[in-house]
């Protein structure tokens, strides 16, 4: 084992920070210092603009723990994060190992590409157009009851399966194209070797195949969950009267009220559970590797 | 559609943060603020104005009453007419934002209809602060394919015949003084909140889901997706008479919320003249008249040019009729601390209904 | 072409000591093993000689010129790794012409030099191959032309033969024995396999725990391990423990072993004695006494192995199992529990001192 | 052999399933640019109108341009920089890796409004101000974790057996990397840049906050054609978006092949 840690990686900041610095640089003017003036907002009991009073307060912070609704929302939105984690991993997986190791040649190049491109539509038409196809009367409802004998009637649009659709919908070219990654790494002897050693194509595939590619997975699961923990306009727009989340709560207080200093508390609540709930994962997931 | 209540929040966010950028100005320029596509602007509009006045028009917007206050805040001396709903009249002189008007310079300000012009909520100490303009109404419209004979009530709202085809705003003040209205209380003093819960919670599982602009209401129409929801009277009547679709707006017996959008004078502006031609100008019947033929618009205030409207209009003929003046409670000022009580009931209702 | 020196080179990593004060003198043009098991530290010495890593203390000289703190890509050396890390988006003439082409030499040289290198690993016919499409044994030939190619001081091969099967390993030991000695590179290769440093090297350095624990040319080694270590890791040994008599050692019963080579010690002090299994001779019944097989023992046959050319004995004496290797020369079989005499000479016992 | 075939077909199958459901939005975003109501309502009544209004909407296409100017800047910036800090996380151990790794995280986790309202505070109060440099400093920072992300996933498959090799053979740090590494990872990188274009172009909330009034982008214009009323011109030109990019790419796949043979 010792002989393993000389492999790989070298040590020290040093030679890594030429590489490192022009993106981080970068992220910190961009992102981070502005985000450390939102936590200091966080902590104000009004913004400090055109002279209103305003002090230091732990209140925002102290909202969330005194109000069930803020606690029963950010479940409900973890819940929902899962739930499209899980369909993005159930969908895209498997079309990342076709793409990976089933289909040859060109075509895989096109697909791939493929998969991509809708992303590169305006979410917001998108979502429209997905109002067209779930409600009554709608795509579905009509494409359904031409092929089905007895009368149906469905009306997915307003409810939590349509926000849950829409947002597979945005997501699951994540899962596609990180798990693609790391499958189309895979040398396909080892598939061979494993095939060889008696195992068969289900053994292979959460033997060999799974570990070798949870990489990809991981970066995938992690590319959707933590947005859609809080996202707010899917669930808004196709969840109708169900569609309180996490993510809209923040929005009202940005947006409805100009409460900023509760907005900001209640994001940066949502930014640790979300961080605590990866740090918990990825030992687990590792380890599965 | 929410988006135009994050759309009024983003640029708010935005001119308060750059409203240090001062455009030179000219003296014969008249700098207008009010919203987007809300007859100020209209291209023909602004032509006859400086055709006739020999002022040039620069206009700009503004997509929510914070966004609006913001900029007047932020930007002193750069306004020379700010258009300013009545409820936040008072807000903006309390924080000196606008100057008292002398109206005799005003030759249309006279015709317009006493109860308006004498609002307590545009004069203050014997000044006027703003001049009445339109006024229109948050009301309920319906689906016409739902209803044989349009109901009268706003109890139509609650009955299970159209559960899950209701449509409200997502809007917590609305909600609420809707909520109100239901339970047979004053919009502007609410006594008795548990009422308004009370009837708020029973009308959720009626809703089909929430609507922010006119778009998602004549989406949801037109894809024969509802019965019966609040709306705003001239959206209604656009979407009836433009956009050809099935709608119609009902003044429930128990009332409706009415809204009223006056001009003001900013304070500091370089160009007072300029700002009262261009606001006797806008509650000019003849303009007024165009503007509703043109492009559909909510009543005006001025009663000479609701008069100037042929018989049948519904601007003159609905709107117009005694019978619903009595019925209508116009908006007073709602104050910070009310409205962070008022979203925090709309929330928990809208999460209790899951 | 160039020599090595390491000179008291130590390297820990935290707590763990990966090498501790090693000094070898890799001659020009030898041929070295490096042999110890996992973890004794010899892939680290490897790749402190190539540069993948610094020591942090001690010095290393290729060619008499100190290069402890020169990175790999300035020392001018050329490595085989044990999975022969062929780039795989280049065909085989590219990852052979990589080293020439990144030094900027003209593409003309460079065909030439490819193919010269390819035919000397005879692959010269699958140049255009991508490294996916080669067998497992063309793959490590790849990997040697692409090291050999540069004109390298020094030839690094970590456990180059570890990943072929057995069969393919032996024809390659041959092989890379043929092209050193074709180009006559200094060559250090790193094994856990005593046969394949046995065969191979011309001179073998034994690694345990970070140390050197012996170093010579593998008969030396092999005919006087200075360890018990040494003894038993590099081929197969039967080790007596007791105290020593100045001409041998004294075990606790009372039996004394005679030894003729290995380390003096002086009487009295705790030793050991290795005898190797071959050299002992098994005779049954009472054999007389011989003054060149002057070590005798009595014990029992507990097991036979047959292996072909030879068989194993396993013969219990007084609770201590010794091995004993006969040629098979057709002479009777000695059969499980029989009574047997071991006897062997004393010039075939090495005498240990006690660690 | 026969298992593998019919395992191969459904295969394909699902694939094709797959992009249905991924194209069906798309679709019918394209089949309601040529319908007449402005609602989206049935039946269907055949028009080019909305394309025809499009081409008379100076500003609608001068925001389409700025938005595919910006996005592919964004892209080109942040792939480079963020598969740069993907191999440094990669080759290097040092302390504080851990931090610098979940850093990625709060720019994706935390609403893009909250994001965009710190960003334009921040830059507004350090004297960036607004304007195109803005929404590229904004828009690279948020694509960035996209890319390292993605490139990094990548990377966990790649040998570093092959960069020792490449230096024991001689290469210097430069060579190393374009000439082994890159190649391994292009399809990440490829990825990785494809990501980040998407980001920026349907980035609305940042481009709002710090573009100046003359220079709106696409998404900007189309959240604020909601208020307006909506049209399907929005539907127009996001059809000859997808149809031009489709085409570019299924191009771009045919004279490139980036996933290589391993």
């Amino acid at each position: 084992m010792a002989d393993q840690l000389a492999i790989g990686s070298r040590r020290g900041l040093r030679p890594a920070l030429p590489l490192l610095l022009p993106a981080y640089l970068w992220l910190t003017v961009a992102i981070f210092l502005p985000l450390s003036a939102m936590v200091f907002f966080s902590f104000m009991t009004d913004l400090p603009l055109a002279g209103k009073e305003w002090a230091f307060t732990l209140g925002n912070y102290a909202a969330f723990f005194s109000q069930s609704l803020y606690s029963t929302l950010l479940f409900a939105s973890l819940r929902l994060g899962l739930e499209v984690t899980l369909w993005c991993v159930v969908i895209g997986y498997p079309a990342a190992y076709v793409l990976a190791k089933v289909l040859k040649g060109r075509s895989r190049e096109a697909i791939f590409l493929l998969v991509i491109l809708p992303f590169w539509s305006n979410g917001l038409v998108r979502i429209f157009s997905w109002a067209m196809v779930l409600r009554e009367g709608g795509i579905l409802d009509t494409a359904l009851n031409a092929v089905l004998p007895f009368k149906i009637n469905i009306d997915l649009m307003y409810s939590y399966p349509a926000v849950i659709i829409g947002l597979v919908h945005s997501y699951v070219p994540y899962m596609v194209l990180t798990c693609y990654l790391t499958l189309q790494a895979i040398d396909d002897s080892l598939i061979e070797a494993g095939r060889s050693l008696g195992a068969s194509r289900r053994q292979v595939l959460w033997r060999v195949i799974i570990p070798l590619s949870m990489p990809g997975l991981i970066a995938g699961a992690a590319l959707i969950f933590v947005p859609v923990v809080g996202s707010f306009m899917e669930p808004r727009i196709l969840g109708g009267r169900t569609g309180t989340f996490y993510g809209t709560v923040i929005e009202d207080q940005f947006v409805a009220v100009f409460n900023w200093p509760l907005g900001a508390a209640l994001s940066f609540i949502l930014l640790a559970v979300v961080l605590i709930i990866l740090a918990l994962a990825a030992p687990v997931l590792r380890k599965a590797a | 559609m929410r988006m135009p209540r994050l759309t009024a929040f983003l640029t708010a966010t935005a001119v308060f943060v750059s409203a240090f950028t001062l455009a030179a100005q000219a003296a014969e320029e008249v700098h207008v603020l009010n919203w987007k596509g809300y007859g100020a602007d209209e291209p023909w509009a602004v032509a006859n104005f400086e055709k006739a006045t020999g002022f040039k028009v620069v206009n700009d917007f503004f997509n929510s009453e914070q966004e609006m206050l913001t900029k007047i805040r932020t930007n002193p001396g750069l306004y020379d007419v700010v258009m300013i709903n009545a409820a936040f009249n008072d807000q903006a002189m309390a924080g000196k934002l606008i100057q008292p008007i002398d109206v005799s310079k005003l030759s249309n300000y006279a015709d317009i209809a006493k109860d308006k012009a004498g609002s307590p909520m545009l004069n203050h100490d014997g000044k006027v602060y703003g001049v009445p303009w339109v006024w229109g109404l948050t009301a309920l419209a319906i689906n016409e394919k739902s209803f044989d004979k349009p109901p009268t009530s706003i109890a139509e709202m609650w009955d299970p015949a159209h559960k899950g085809r209701v449509i409200i705003r997502d809007d917590a003040v609305e909600a609420v003084q809707f909520g109100a209205i239901a339970s047979g209380q004053n919009i502007n003093d609410i006594k008795d909140m548990d009422a308004v819960k009370a009837k708020l919670t029973s009308l959720m599982p009626q809703i089909k889901t929430f609507w922010s602009s006119e778009n998602d209401w004549n989406q949801m129409v037109a894809s024969n997706q509802i019965d019966i929801g609040t709306y705003w009277s001239g959206s209604a009547d656009r979407a009836k008479t433009h956009f050809k679709l099935p709608v119609s707006l009902v003044i429930p017996q128990e009332g409706a919320v009415a809204w009223l959008d006056a001009f003001s004078i900013p304070v500091g502006s370089k160009n007072v003249a300029g700002a009262e031609a261009f606001i006797n100008y806008m509650i000019d019947p003849k303009f007024y008249v165009e503007w509703v033929t043109k492009v559909g618009a909510p009543v005006s205030a001025n009663t000479k040019a609701v008069d100037a409207l042929p018989e049948d209009a519904f601007n003159r003929k609905v709107m117009g009729s005694p019978d619903v003046a009595k019925r209508i409670q116009f908006q007073a000022p709602v104050t910070d601390e009310q409205r962070e009580k008022y979203l925090a009931l709309w929330q928990e209702l809208k999460v209790n209904v899951k | 072409m160039a020599g090595v020196q390491v000179a008291n080179v130590s390297r820990s990593f935290g707590a763990h000591k990966a090498l501790d004060d090693v000094s070898i003198d890799f001659a020009d043009g030898g041929f070295y093993a490096l042999l110890g098991p996992s973890g004794s530290g010899k892939t680290t010495l490897l790749r402190q000689i190539a540069g993948f890593d610094f020591p942090d203390s001690g010095r290393i000289a290729i060619g008499g010129e100190s290069v402890e703190r020169v990175p790999v890509e300035k020392r001018r050396i050329g490595m085989v790794f044990q999975n022969y890390a062929l780039f795989p988006n280049m065909s085989v003439a590219d990852n052979v012409a990589f080293g020439l082409s990144v030094r900027g030499e003209p593409k003309a040289t460079i065909a030439t030099e490819v193919q010269r290198a390819l035919d000397l690993v005879q692959l010269g016919k699958l140049g255009g191959r991508k490294p996916h499409q080669l067998s497992g044994g063309q793959r490590q030939r790849v990997a040697l032309a692409r090291a050999i190619v540069t004109k390298p001081r020094v030839l690094l091969l970590d456990e180059p033969l570890g990943a072929l099967d057995k069969a393919l390993r032996v024809d390659m030991q041959i092989e890379l024995k043929r092209i050193q000695r074709e180009i006559g590179i200094t060559t250090i290769f790193v094994t856990h396999d005593q046969e394949e440093a046995l065969t191979m090297s011309d001179r073998i350095g034994i690694l345990r725990d970070g140390r050197l624990v012996q170093e010579g040319p593998p008969e030396e080694i092999y005919d006087r391990p200075e360890s018990e270590f040494a003894a038993t890791f590099l081929g197969d040994a039967n080790i007596f423990r007791g105290n020593a008599t100045g001409s041998g050692i004294k075990l606790p019963d009372g039996t004394t072993i005679a030894a003729s080579t290995g380390a003096s010690v002086p009487a009295g002090a705790k030793a050991s004695c290795a005898v190797r299994p071959e050299r002992i001779r098994i005779t049954t019944g009472a054999a007389k006494p011989d003054p060149a097989n002057a070590n005798m023992l009595r014990g029992q046959v507990s097991k036979r192995i047959f292996a072909g050319n030879n068989s194993t004995y396993f013969v219990d004496r007084d609770g201590q199992t010794l091995k004993v290797i006969v040629q098979n020369t057709g002479a009777e079989r000695l059969a499980e529990g029989q009574p047997v005499v071991l006897s062997w000479s004393p010039d075939s016992t090495v005498l240990i001192a006690a660690a | 052999m026969a298992t593998t075939r019919i395992l191969e077909g459904l295969g394909r199958f699902y694939i094709v399933l797959l992009l249905g459901f991924l194209y069906l939005p798309i679709i019918i975003m394209a089949a309601m640019s040529f319908n007449a109501s402005p609602f989206y309502q049935l039946p269907f009544e055949w028009t080019t109108d909305w394309y025809q209004s499009l081409w008379q909407n100076d500003q609608l296409i001068a925001a389409t341009w700025n938005s595919i100017e910006i996005a592919i800047i964004t892209t080109l910036i942040s792939t480079v920089l963020g598969s740069m800090a993907s191999l440094a996380l990669y080759r290097y151990e040092f302390r504080g890796k851990k931090v610098l790794q979940a850093l990625l995280f709060p720019p994706i986790a935390i609403p893009w409004l909250i994001t965009g309202t710190a960003m334009l505070i921040f830059f507004f109060g350090v004297g960036i101000g607004r304007g195109l440099i803005a929404i590229l400093l904004g828009h690279v920072a948020l694509a960035l974790p996209y890319v390292i992300v993605v490139v990094s996933a990548r990377l966990q498959t790649f040998a570093p057996e092959l960069e020792e090799a490449a230096r024991s053979l001689g290469a210097n740090q430069w060579q190393v990397t374009m000439r082994v590494t890159l190649p391994w990872i292009m399809p990440g990188v490829i990825a990785g840049g494809l990501f980040a274009f998407a980001v920026s172009f349907d980035q609305f909330v940042v481009s709002y906050f710090l573009s100046t009034p003359g220079q709106t982008t696409l998404p900007v214009e189309i959240y604020a054609a909601i208020r307006k009323g909506f049209t399907p011109e929005i539907n127009a030109v996001s059809t000859i978006i997808i149809v031009v990019s489709m085409a570019l790419m299924l191009l771009t796949a045919r004279f490139f092949k980036f996933g290589g043979e391993k």
